[in-house]
């Protein structure tokens, strides 16, 4: 690996808009894929944080330059990002049920939440995070979607879906359905007694 | 309109994603005695929800539905003999389904929490999104011909297809409200009985009607006819006839 | 200027899809120009040909960042890669709409498409089948997009736009791309709710 494989490899990875995987970046440059993983070596130090101000990172399953942290703003405001909302409880679990359950149609989300997912679907796909994903084989043949390359970005996944945690490792107060179904029971108890006597909210309706 | 539960208020429904969100909420208090939210104030505070969201969003209201029913078939269950239980086969199931959905609706919770929290540690990660602002020198072009034409004239009549479906009229009926009339109510009212307060006076009238009699309270005490005071938001609305209290006219010329 | 000064300005060169000049960069990165200048020298070292991949180029409309000489074989057989992976179908809508009735500008597309269309735009941009072709004279002046001769090589339109297939509801002869246009819009932005005055019976009720 000479000096110019480098920078080969680096303008591949200006040049490209989303992340290169190995062979993507040997098959482009005509080298081997042991050369390019010399070459991301060399790279990933001159395009480390501190050093450039575009970073090198491992991302979605391959290897993308981004703007440096330390630059965030000023980048926000050449890009009038500055504006943008954070996402929205529904988004952020719509996101979450695509992420893990993928391709999943709008009335399968529906269904999970339990509330229409018509909003949050689009405005996921306003910001580029799920796109379509073709149609669902059951009636009425629901379009399917999907997270994007670029939610795994913005989500800094190095292996793309494979880097979410697993649901078990989430959370260790997760409630089994066991547990859900006799705290359910134990609030139609409660619900049985106050029959008895009606609160005040009840008399007036 | 305003929520009169006082669930409701300790809850703060608004920031709830949803039914489910709503009842995990509520199974999963343990502060709470859960003898304090009985189902009757779940019901009564998503109708508040729903009446100041001003439109009912089918697909919610009708998840909810099946939710409450199910609570209350849990409920007649635990009320019932085991051998009258025998009778309701469903009940059990549908209380099986809904712990279920629940526990999956908790999992995605979980889900949603630690894409939050990856975001707000990780910050802001920018890169560009599209072709750099120089393109380096082509030499080569691959320019054969693998796109099929039909494909396009496919995909524009996709477009048509979504964008009159989108565009499908809703027919709303407009209502008339005889505004003068209940000018003339108001009016007679407050004649008649030199006070009165808003709600008295509209009493019997339904809420579009209700709206349009403030209009009129409104064009009375403009045109000097009738006097309104209220003395903290929400309370009452005293309103009398302005011949009727001189001593309000002196409290007026004195502000 | 400090070394961090400069970085942010690397950083914004990089993440541009335009020129910059010396104004441009200072409001984004909060600097004097003089500051900018003095980072601009400093970066025409670190991205000299021969030094780096990515060359600083000044060019009539300011500064940008290109992939270097040396790397321009492995750049098109890059390009050439990405342009033969099939089009997303968000990605084929928005080429329709443009081939149909360019030169069209973002926010019209979205209007037609009922969906942001940045994301396709970009990959369409990408794949050379689209190319910006001057400024709308619309509010904002958005930038219009038309189809490329690469377009019509890749989908074998001889006479160009009038070889594109018919669409049944636009006619017998392909109309123009102004009345594709506006029948498009006029289909998505259809009055939604239309009044009725109530009938008699209504108003008894």
């Amino acid at each position: 690996m000479t000096d110019q494989d480098t920078r080969v490899v680096e303008a591949l990875l200006f040049l490209a808009s989303e992340p290169l995987d190995e062979r993507a970046l040997a098959e482009a440059a005509g080298l081997g894929e042991a050369d390019v993983e010399e070459a991301i070596e060399v790279l990933l130090e001159r395009h480390a944080p501190g050093a450039s101000g575009v970073v090198l990172e491992r991302v979605a399953q391959g290897w993308a330059l981004r703007a440096a942290d330390e630059a965030a703003l000023a980048c926000a405001r050449l890009l009038d990002r500055l504006a943008q909302r954070p996402l929205s409880r529904a988004a952020l679990e719509t996101l979450a049920v695509v992420a893990y359950a993928g391709p999943v149609s709008r009335p399968e989300i529906a269904r999970i939440r339990g509330v229409a997912a018509d909003n949050p679907v689009q405005s996921l796909l306003e910001r580029g995070l799920i796109e379509e994903a073709g149609r669902s084989d059951r009636p009425g043949q629901p379009l399917l979607y999907r997270t994007t390359t670029r939610f795994e970005r913005v989500f800094s996944l190095e292996e793309g879906r494979h880097s979410l945690p697993r649901i078990e490792e989430l959370g260790e107060d997760l409630p089994s359905a066991d547990e859900v179904r006799s705290r359910l029971e134990a609030m139609a108890v409660q619900e049985a007694v106050s029959i008895e006597e009606p609160g005040p909210a009840a008399e007036s309706a | 309109m305003a929520p009169t539960s006082s669930l409701a208020m300790e809850l703060d429904l608004e920031p709830f994603a949803g039914p489910f969100d709503l009842l995990l909420a509520l199974v999963l208090r343990d502060a709470l005695d859960l003898g304090e939210v009985p189902v009757a104030d779940v019901c009564l505070a998503y109708l508040a929800e729903i009446d100041a969201a001003g439109e009912i969003d089918l697909e919610s209201a009708s998840e909810f539905l099946v939710l409450v029913a199910t609570l209350l078939e849990l409920k007649i269950r635990l009320l019932l003999t085991p051998e009258l239980v025998e009778e309701l086969p469903d009940a059990q199931e549908a209380a099986e389904e809904l712990a279920a959905r629940l526990a999956e609706y908790a999992r995605v919770q979980a889900a949603a929490r630690w894409l939050e929290e990856r975001l707000a540690a990780t910050g802001p990660r920018l890169f560009r999104e599209g072709p750099p602002a120089l393109r380096p020198p082509r030499p080569i072009l691959d320019d054969t011909a693998t796109g099929d034409p039909a494909d396009l004239a496919a995909a524009l009549a996709l477009v048509m297809e979504r964008a009159r479906e989108e565009a499908e009229p809703i027919r709303m009926l407009r209502r008339r409200i005889p505004l003068l009339r209940l000018l003339d109510h108001v009016r007679r009212v407050v004649r008649t009985r030199g006070s009165c307060t808003f709600d008295e006076a509209v009493a019997g009238l339904d809420r579009g009607e209700q709206a349009a009699a403030f209009w009129a309270v409104l064009d009375l005490i403009r045109a000097g006819e009738v006097r309104a005071r209220q003395t903290e938001p929400f309370g009452p609305i005293r309103m009398r006839a302005a011949g009727h209290a001189a001593h309000d006219r002196e409290r007026g010329a004195a502000a």
